[in-house]
């Protein structure tokens, strides 16, 4: 059985994203999808669930809205945190026939299940989600956007690399930006949409503009980028990508994924949502991260293939 | 190869399978209850409640430390009187699945067990477990109440008298002789034990210096709990061979679970392994069992039973 | 990076290592007992002896059940009077390496504790080990002496009669508070305490729906130990922080050493690594254990011992 | 951790080698070498070890000579035994700079250790052992033997190979079978040296002979090969061996083992001796198989590079 031990790593390096969002790079690796999180703990302090911002080094983007995560702010390079994990289920790739997601709500355990015993960890809930293709996409949009701000990516995209649409909010960039990494390294179309409430706030937009990327920004105020929500940038987003979305994926507020769900079930795009739920345990026993009608967060999740709270 | 069945009989009930979901674990709202029955549970067990409403502790409250795992949720509950609604709503849920409900109870004195017995009891669970190896509360002395037969007699006595519900008294492995617990709480009036509740237990990060806990201590449950459950009840079937057993720790597979029935439980419950495998867990011991099962020639669970192990 | 040493105090002897050859484990034999020491353990401990010869039970006796191990060796020893001529030996051989002799004893009544001891004591090892935690033997009940705080008290009273030689008392795992019982021994006069000794366990093999060992019943060890243990030593640190530990349950790695000294312990009991890691266990823990401390900035054993975890 | 536990296994086969002594070829496999044994477990009766005569499928030679072995001669196919293992220090192949054993006598522990922690059972006891080269052959035997059995291979034995002699005494010849054929494997000549009190009580001879080896018999009524005891055999074994010969292995009474090891220090042989002691616990814990000075037979050996009861 893995064992799942707090593990000591100490602050190598901290970047300020934005004036209440730092990155944390640690001195230690861990073997880990995007969207997988960790339990960081601070001996006596507190312990809180973080998404992976990268797994080698180990990375975490933190945005200071409450004590522990100011407690994090505090450190200085050289001071330890201690991580459990990885935890959790993270982001699929949308290959064919083997996405472990739906865009049709599955049903906790209808008592399917498989004799073999393997490793713990890969065991863990993978039997439940069914499969369904996206569909072709359609409806243009009427949304009025700004010019994608940039289109790099587009020049060596070849409409034979599947398309695939990210969606971040607030510090829900960061293991946006792990997710995206992966799936240009195995081959994908990536557009990328980063919203937040003003320009300051916006996360790692020079990191996605070194990308191969299409980025799109939202901000509510329209100090960059389009005036709106995130959720605003989909159709066109959608509209000028190379190919059909194979896959749409987010992390950010419970909010904007609600939408974002619901977005993607009227046009029948399957999507996949890091979800947030308060944690205790992180490893599916006290229920405290459940969410809707019995999905555990920490277990099922976070990254789930639809709306887990309706 | 066709599986046998799993059915098998529990104080009159006719369950669908010998796994039960242990208190603690996914036992704080009807929908996760309602899951692990669809899982393959026969059964399913509420988190404990006490008579008030219970924070439980800061994190961090629970990890794997390799061997197994280690926890100190620290009684989180919504009090009794929440509790009951709880319990009826999640009773709703599971009548169709064919499932019982087991309520879990415990309360820092004698008499409020019985209190909080009788508050529980309004939502009509099928069976209440009686907590008594919780190990914030306990006696004079801060000892667990089952630490010692007379007070573990003495709560059992008190809920006992509070309801005509069936109890199980749930029991501490860390005793020198769980044989005496049973017999004092079988004579005080349990229908049934459920054996057994975490081991106390401790990890510590040398790194930090400090254990891992928030509570500093905790209670140790799966594979490394194995052992000390199979010989606590072991040692409960030969001294109170009438009274059916939830042997509880460490089961992981349906080979655990066997062995948990070999052993002398009735009906064998299931906690840590949501962690070690997912909620369906259930379904895959279910599956594993019924194999070893048809595999070694045990026609039903009544018959594996019946090779359980005597003392020798 | 040079390594801090592992000189440290325990009862007035300057040991080389914290390390100590755990009872039962190689310690019937002074060759064996030697070999332990020159690899790197700073105190032996013989295997535990009784008032008479004992065979012990018949195989199988010990096994690896994946976690740790369980054994029910059966107290095999050839009684007090050939062992006092076996410590006699062992403490000749151990003399010229600078490793202080523990001698063990168990008994079946308080009185025959003291006898046991008196006879012991004339080899003069350098601390008699009271084993009351031995699940074959006990009070009325057929409680090991260590379940109780009264029956512990008396034998340690006994002994502490019998002879002027230290004693240190070995607790078991499996009480509901072992704090009470540690004071209880402290206050009947024990210069030290052992803890912990095995968990009851069984291990059933479910192809033959036999339990492995021919007792039946056995003593868990090893990792899965190890939380248990270091819960039980922090317990009787906080209990009787004067009362040097000899803090024993899982130790296979200097960092588990580590762990051990900040539950409180003064040195570290060794037994089932010898399995794990062969008898050069002991040099390599004092390797790991000098590089964790070099790692971490302790300067000695003393350091990492004051940094030991308090109740909060 | 590796668990140890007993494992069921079912007689696939049973062959009767001579008037005391069956084979039981089970119905698995384990992953050891030759020299290693395991604790054979039958519920209720007894558990002792046994030496390895093929780990795969596994295979057990077994006289019966007391109550445990005579319970194992009286299992018919089909019937299940139990094994924990394997267990132990096997035979190690003689190369050049990284044989474990010594002619010299090591003493148990003198305080060298190493920091690194792997797998327990690989870490066993493998640091306390001393390397000597083998010194050339010298003296030539004055004993009169008879020709060897077989000398087939000869032919295809180069002189570059380096060679190797094996000594079995009863039920020993079958462990070094499995042992030979590793030997024969990675490029060694091999003479192999059988001793029994008469013809009727030989073992393996036919396996040997099918073998690529130089087969010597011994007998000590001279009703086969040589009369006199195996280890009369040896001078013209070593003088007949197509090379300098580069260790000596031996599993058989200690008796021969005793009277092999001296003439193997007298003849500067580096030897290699699969040693017998009462066992219990199997894993190093309870002393019952001590042997000499602080050996474990179960742990440091049974496979010793001296004499370990002097
Ligand atoms: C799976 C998962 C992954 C997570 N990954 C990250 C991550 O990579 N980076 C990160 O910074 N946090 C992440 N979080 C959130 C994190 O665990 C904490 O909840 C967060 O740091 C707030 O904790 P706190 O103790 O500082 O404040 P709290 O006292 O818990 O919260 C203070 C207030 O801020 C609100 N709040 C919480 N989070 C946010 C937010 N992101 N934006 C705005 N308001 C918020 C709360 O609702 C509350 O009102 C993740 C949570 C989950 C469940
Ligand atoms: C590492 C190791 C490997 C072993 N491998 C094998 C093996 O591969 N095959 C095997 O048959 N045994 C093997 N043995 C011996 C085996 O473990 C038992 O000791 C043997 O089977 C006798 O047990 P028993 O209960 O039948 O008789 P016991 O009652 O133990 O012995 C009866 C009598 O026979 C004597 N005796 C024991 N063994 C022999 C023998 N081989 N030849 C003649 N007399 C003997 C005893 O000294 C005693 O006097 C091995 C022992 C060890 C320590
Ligand atoms: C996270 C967690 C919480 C628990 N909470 C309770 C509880 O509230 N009441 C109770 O009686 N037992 C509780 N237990 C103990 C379990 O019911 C069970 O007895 C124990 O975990 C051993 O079973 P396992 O090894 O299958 O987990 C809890 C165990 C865990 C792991
Ligand atoms: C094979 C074996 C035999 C033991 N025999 C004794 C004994 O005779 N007396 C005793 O006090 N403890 C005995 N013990 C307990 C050990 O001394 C020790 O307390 C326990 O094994 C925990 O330490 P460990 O995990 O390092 O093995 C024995 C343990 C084992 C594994
Ligand atoms: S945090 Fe998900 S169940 Fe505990
Ligand atoms: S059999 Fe070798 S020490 Fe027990």
């Amino acid at each position: 059985m893995a064992a799942n031990l707090p593990q000591a790593m100490a602050i190598a390096q901290i970047r300020d994203e934005n004036a209440r969002t730092k990155t944390f790079v640690l001195d230690g690796r861990l073997e880990a999808a995007p969207g997988q999180f960790v339990m960081a703990w601070l001996p006596g302090v507190d312990e809180k669930p973080f998404s992976l911002a990268q797994a080698d080094p180990v990375t975490l983007t933190v945005a200071a809205v409450g004590p522990f995560s100011r407690a994090l702010h505090s450190l200085a390079v050289g001071d330890r945190l201690w991580l459990r994990g990885p935890l959790g289920h993270g982001f699929t790739l949308p290959e064919r026939g083997s996405s472990s997601v739906s865009v049709s709500r599955p049903h906790p355990e209808r008592g399917s299940s498989s004799a073999s015993v393997s490793r713990p960890y890969t065991e863990r809930g993978s039997s439940s989600a069914s499969v369904s293709r996206p569909h072709p996409e359609r409806g243009s949009s009427s949304v009025s956007v700004s010019r994608p701000h940039t289109e790099r990516g587009s020049s060596s995209a070849s409409v034979s690399r599947p398309h695939t649409l990210l969606l971040g909010g607030g510090y829900g960039v960061a293991p946006l930006r792990f997710l995206a990494e992966r799936l240009l390294a195995t081959g994908h179309a990536v557009s990328m949409i980063i919203g937040a409430r003003s320009a300051a706030e916006l996360l790692l937009v020079d990191a996605f503009t070194a990308m191969e990327v299409r980025l799109w920004l939202a901000t509510e105020d329209g100090s960059a980028g389009l005036r709106g929500l995130a959720t605003d940038v989909i159709a066109p987003a959608l509209a000028a990508a190379p190919a059909e979305t194979a896959m749409v994926y987010a992390c950010g507020p419970t909010g904007m994924l609600r939408a974002l769900a619901a977005i993607c079930q009227a046009r029948e795009l399957p999507v996949q949502l890091s979800w947030e739920a308060p944690m205790r345990c992180g490893i599916g026993l006290c229920s405290s991260c459940e969410v809707g009608d019995g999905w555990l967060t920490c277990l099922d999740g976070p990254v789930f293939g639809f709306d887990p709270s309706r | 190869m066709t599986l046998p069945p799993l059915t098998c009989d529990f104080l009159g009930w006719q369950l669908h399978s010998p796994l039960v979901l242990a208190s603690g674990i996914i036992g704080a709202s009807a929908s996760l209850m309602a899951r692990a029955a669809r899982a393959g549970a026969g059964m399913v067990t509420a988190k404990s409640c006490g008579p008030t409403p219970r924070a439980g502790h800061p994190n961090p409250v629970a990890l794997d430390w390799g061997g197994g795992l280690l926890n100190a949720i620290g009684l989180t509950n919504p009090g009794a009187q929440e509790e009951a609604l709880l319990l009826a709503e999640t009773k709703r849920r599971l009548a169709p699945l064919g499932a019982p409900l087991i309520a879990s109870i415990f309360a820092g004195t004698v008499e409020e067990f019985g209190q909080v017995a009788a508050i529980v009891a309004q939502a009509q669970p099928d069976l209440i477990e009686v907590n008594i190896s919780c190990p914030n509360v306990g006696d004079e002395f801060g000892t667990p109440f089952a630490g010692s037969p007379e007070s573990a007699a003495a709560v059992t006595a008190s809920v006992r008298q509070a309801t005509t519900i069936p109890i199980s008294v749930k029991l501490a492995p860390n005793v020198p002789d769980i044989a005496r617990i049973a017999r004092a709480v079988v004579a005080a009036g349990a229908d049934a034990i459920t054996a057994v509740n975490t081991m106390p237990g401790m990890v510590i990060d040398a790194a930090s210096g400090r254990p891992v806990l928030s509570n500093q201590v905790g209670g140790v449950s799966g594979p490394a709990l194995k052992p000390i459950a199979l010989r606590a009840v072991f040692e409960i079937a030969q001294a109170v061979p009438a009274t059916p057993i939830i042997g509880t720790g460490g089961v992981v597979t349906g080979q655990d679970a066997a062995e948990m029935l070999m052993a002398g439980a009735a009906v064998v419950g299931v906690g840590s392994a949501v962690w070690y495998r997912g909620v369906n867990a259930f379904g895959q011991i279910n599956v594993e069992l019924a194999a070893f099962m048809a595999g070694q020639g045990y026609p039903s669970v009544a018959a594996l039973r019946r090779a359980s192990i005597r003392r020798g």
